[in-house]
């Protein structure tokens, strides 16, 4: 029972007509993605596509106000304009291995759809993505990304209309796909080997991370923090310092609104033990065992499950999992781009966030490394609502 | 023997396939699911599988999702099932089977459903979402209290596959007709009867045939290869229709 | 006579008022830039902060269809989008070193706008951005990315209330506040420093690039390939290039509609000697004098004049210029994003559509580099009003 | 001496400040132009500025940059200027001086300009994006057609630069009153004064003072320090409200 488990959490809860599909991409992970050609050419891909390696910026007035210094992981700046294009480049250079055609996948935000989008272009496949019509009316922009990439981009309307409606349909249609099409899974969640391929894929962050601020400090840092929603950059990160006892590792949740008992994304943090979508992993649940709606003023943290690495990293307590709401989000966004000059995404801010909330928690001196997951110009039209705070 | 087996076998001896209708718990409200249930019980089910109503069923047509979601919508839980069928325990001549996804299974506890699913006159449980790798603890549990887990197959489930939850089958075997969720299939396609003839020489219990099924001349085609037959999508569609599961029921008469 | 002078090109034709900062500048271009501390500095910012070195991306796909390789020179990479951040940073800095409170600029797109207000806050300076009225209104997505990133955005009513007329009150600004502004001129164009400066920090552009092909491929390109608007993409990669005699240089100007006699920016191509805003060029301009109104699908590019050292290039022929019309242009922005998953900006697709639509000019399997000089999200509006591209 | 220094020196003995109108060419239309150049002419007017409009006047303030534009709507370029002023030569008391941009005079020729510049009796030419050291070659050549080229200097020039300058300077120096475009300011700031005096060391021909000047009484605190007085952005503005040059002239008698 101990296979795609992370302690407790993990697992592979799907249909049995998922269950080919999968043990071929457990077999595809053991057996091509660490052969050396495999490996040459992903990493050619993140080098000369991507545009790894991405720098680790310092922040010189932020860490001024701090009194520690505050370093960047910049995902934003990898193309498309986050972390996602590590992981599906991956995915999508192994479905090619594999034979596949076409690569399908679900969005919430959009960050993963136009990723996948962009890999299925550079890998010449095709491309069919899922999303929530509710997501598709408010991420408008992403969607006109990924039909600009000529992905096609199908709506769902069942349920809440969101993530993990999307997620649903995703699976379903994989079933009656599964001969042509890879399920590029967005983040470090779902079935095994999902958790494991993915933090396979984001590993490059942490493994920068590690060096960089080795190079540029002599020393590994204090904390390495990162915005968790499924949790892909996060898990990405994590896993270059995971063996360096003496490094914290912080998770940040969405809070949503943030009063006591508001819909929120912070399954770690406030949530129960459950199964869904393929994994045992932390819920948001009500007392029968039925999801319960998950709300973040960022688009790519709002899901009502996590991925199980996640969940069992929070229950063995080397990683801490704290949350952060809306509007500290919000002026955290508004921090960083002031200060820096450097609009974080929305689910990034969530990160920035913790470190500017509570600098108590951090030594005269120390260095701190937050995972900016993303850029911050697809959130433009939400920011723009505060009016109140940008004058 | 499970009572599913044997009453399955009861009804091929009698030169006829076993009928298994679907139906949502508390589907279209709590009040006329029992009506439908009793229709069901009294124009010819010898197995009922009733569906465990879930926010996330990723295994299921829009049909069904569709009545699921109506039945959350009237507070429909898995609790509700169990004490409304406990109260009416006895009442029905067909087997019942739960269907449903884990997760409100693994919320309710493993060892507390099990205990009141068989104080309920439940006698076998579907669920999409547990596969052989992770169904060994809560079949172990169910077995104890006299419930069956039921395998479900597909058309891309190797023979080795079949032969792996053949080890430990109970029940009946529900053999999934397409490449696809519930309630789709236009036409069956050809690899089904490969299918059916690998399961038919791995599994000594009867064979279940259910997705997308409408009507009795859909399984012309597959004469004795298959022992029963599910539906769902189709049925909900026609009581939605009619406010009554009669009609659909006669079909198979 | 000969300062500032590139053949009978540049010069500096300003108010006698302004001759004083300008030669201020004169003195930090040689004393402050060619420093090692300015140097180093200037380093680690491309490095950390700008994410430098962009990649050079082969393009499979394309390259399969032209019969030779196509490579991108990924400035769409860097943080803010383009290659606009390299000369910011480098005239921020610059002006922090000669004591400078604040950077003022002008902008016609938005994307010098964006950088330079970027560039202020990563050095804690104050910024003020001139912009056309009617770019304020075509292009509001980078109004707000600058106002979000506390920068003052002043629309200019005169004239044609586009790019040259915010050169003229940005011009006119400087004059009162040359005490503790700094005018980060946006492209190698305008009085000399400027088309020597703007030079001297895009140039990294050309010194990856020429390190970049010959690592990957051996030998020096066959061409070089950019657009001109006021040429500073196009500078900073030729002057990679410019001594080796083999490798073709061609810059690419926008035609506009296309038709005879259209509104066009393509001064090299379509203009005349003349004099405007400090620098002798070539000009969009009547027989009396007059400028005229300059227009392109690409903002970048809407300039009815061009940097003096292009003007130079092409009078004594060691680049080639030419031109590329509106329906070209999102031709070829349509045919990077599907064949390669790259978007870019409709002012790098002139240059992309130029290698498309000449493709008999290149011999077979020869290597050419286009300049990629930013990246396109920011003419998603534009490109889907054409909506009979997209299908 | 060329005449437009004998012209100021010869106000100055008179005890008074030369008085040096500017107006756009062809402002507000082509005809009025030269009703308010007549206006100027027999109301006091030593030396008139014609500014020849171009499209990008940097150096220029929205009063002059809206005259400037609104000539060029209508037709008005520098070949119409010099063929209108060739057809009234000596109509004209005051020493007419021309006052643009560089582009217009380097599309014309400079050889042919000054030419027919000459022979339109322009005896100055004062051009705000011509600095020290672009202006040589053109210089010479207006100075073979004995046409001045205005030197310009403001707050910010270096007394060494002045110099240099002074070193060819003709007809006037034009003193640029502040740090900014014409027609802005409100008050004269305090370094002004200290220009005047490095300017009147100098320079052995007069000094005029332009940009922002409305009225005599701005030039009390200057005494002897300024020969001539430049105005232009009040003069057009006081012309598109009365529609006359005259009132603001009576100011200056
Ligand atoms: C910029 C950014 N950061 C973070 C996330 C959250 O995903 P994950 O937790 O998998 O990193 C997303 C998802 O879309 C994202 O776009
Ligand atoms: C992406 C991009 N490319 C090119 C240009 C044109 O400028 P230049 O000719 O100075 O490179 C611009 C100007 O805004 C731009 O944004």
């Amino acid at each position: 029972m101990s296979k795609g488990y992370f302690g407790e959490f993990g697992g592979q809860f799907v249909a049995e007509l998922l269950i080919p599909p999968l043990k071929e991409l457990e077999d595809a992970l053991e057996n091509i993605v660490p052969s050396e050609a495999f490996q040459k050419e992903f990493s050619d891909y993140l080098k000369n596509y991507v545009g790894r390696e991405s720098p680790l910026t310092h922040c010189p007035t932020l860490s001024t106000d701090l009194g520690f210094n505050l370093y960047l992981k910049r995902e934003d700046l990898n193309h498309t304009g986050s972390h996602k294009i590590n992981n599906v480049l991956g995915q999508a250079l192994l479905a090619k291995h594999m034979g596949k055609k076409a690569l399908l996948t679900e969005t919430g935000a959009g960050m993963n759809g136009v990723a996948t989008a962009t890999a299925a272009r550079a890998l010449d496949m095709d491309c069919i993505v899922f999303m929530g019509a509710v997501d598709v009316e408010r991420q408008s922009h992403n969607v006109r990304r990924m039909k600009l990439l000529g992905a096609t981009v199908v709506p769902v309307e069942a349920g809440s209309k969101t993530l993990k409606d999307a997620i649903n349909e995703a699976l379903r249609f994989w079933i009656k796909k599964q001969a042509t099409h890879h399920y590029c899974f967005g983040t470090a969640a779902g079935p095994h080997p999902f958790p494991t391929l993915v933090r396979e894929f984001q590993s490059v962050v942490g493994k920068e991370a590690r060096k960089q601020i080795i190079e540029r400090t002599g020393a590994l840092p204090h904390s390495v923090i990162a915005c968790v929603g499924g949790g892909s950059n996060a898990i990405g990160i994590f896993s270059g310092f995971v063996d360096d006892c003496s490094v914290n590792l912080i998770g940040v949740e969405a809070a949503g609104t943030g009063e006591e008992g508001c819909t929120n994304s912070a399954p770690l943090c406030l949530g129960t033990a459950g199964i869904l979508h393929g994994q045992k992993t932390m819920l948001l649940q009500d007392a029968d065992g039925q999801i319960m709606p998950s709300h973040s003023i960022a688009g790519g943290l709002d899901y009502p499950g996590v991925g199980p690495e996640h969940a069992h990293l929070h229950h063995c307590g080397r990683a801490e999992y704290v949350k952060v709401n809306d509007m500290q989000t919000l002026h955290a966004f508004k921090a960083l781009t002031r200060a820096e000059g450097i609009m974080p995404a929305l689910e990034s801010s969530h990160a920035v966030a913790y470190v500017l909330e509570n600098k108590d928690k951090f030594p005269k001196g120390c260095n701190v490394i937050v995972n900016l997951s993303g850029r911050g110009d697809k959130d433009m039209d939400i920011v723009e609502q505060y009016t109140e705070l940008f004058d | 023997m499970t009572s599913l087996t044997t009453r399955i076998n009861t009804a091929v001896q009698a030169g006829r396939k076993a009928i298994i209708p679907f139906l949502t718990a508390g589907f279209p409200t709590k009040n006329d699911f029992f009506t439908h249930l009793e229709e069901l019980d009294s124009n010819g089910a010898d197995i009922i599988e009733i569906g465990v109503p879930f926010s996330d069923p990723a295994a299921d047509g829009p049909v069904v999702e569709a009545a699921s979601l109506k039945a959350l919508e009237q507070g429909v839980t898995l609790q509700w099932i169990v004490e409304e069928l406990t109260k009416r325990k006895g009442q029905y001549q067909a087997e019942l089977v739960l269907m449903g996804y884990i997760n409100p299974f693994y919320q309710y506890g493993f060892e507390k459903f099990a205990k009141d699913a068989a104080d309920a006159g439940v006698s076998g449980l579907i669920v999409p979402d547990l596969p052989l790798d992770e169904s060994g603890e809560f079949k172990k549990i169910l077995k104890q209290h006299g419930i069956a887990l039921i395998s479900l197959i597909g058309l891309n489930t190797p023979k080795k596959r079949m032969q792996e939850y053949a080890d430990n089958a109970e029940g009946y075997v529900y053999v999934v007709s397409y490449m696809g969720t519930t309630g789709a299939a236009v036409a069956f396609p050809p690899e089904l009867k490969k299918t059916l003839t690998e399961a038919r020489e791995v599994f000594n219990i009867p064979l279940a045939l259910g997705f997308g099924i409408k009507e009795p001349k859909q399984l012309e085609p597959f004469g004795d290869a298959i022992d029963a037959v599910v539906f769902g999508s189709a049925l909900i569609t026609d009581i939605e229709e009619k406010g009554t599961a009669v009609p659909f029921m006669e079909r198979w008469k």
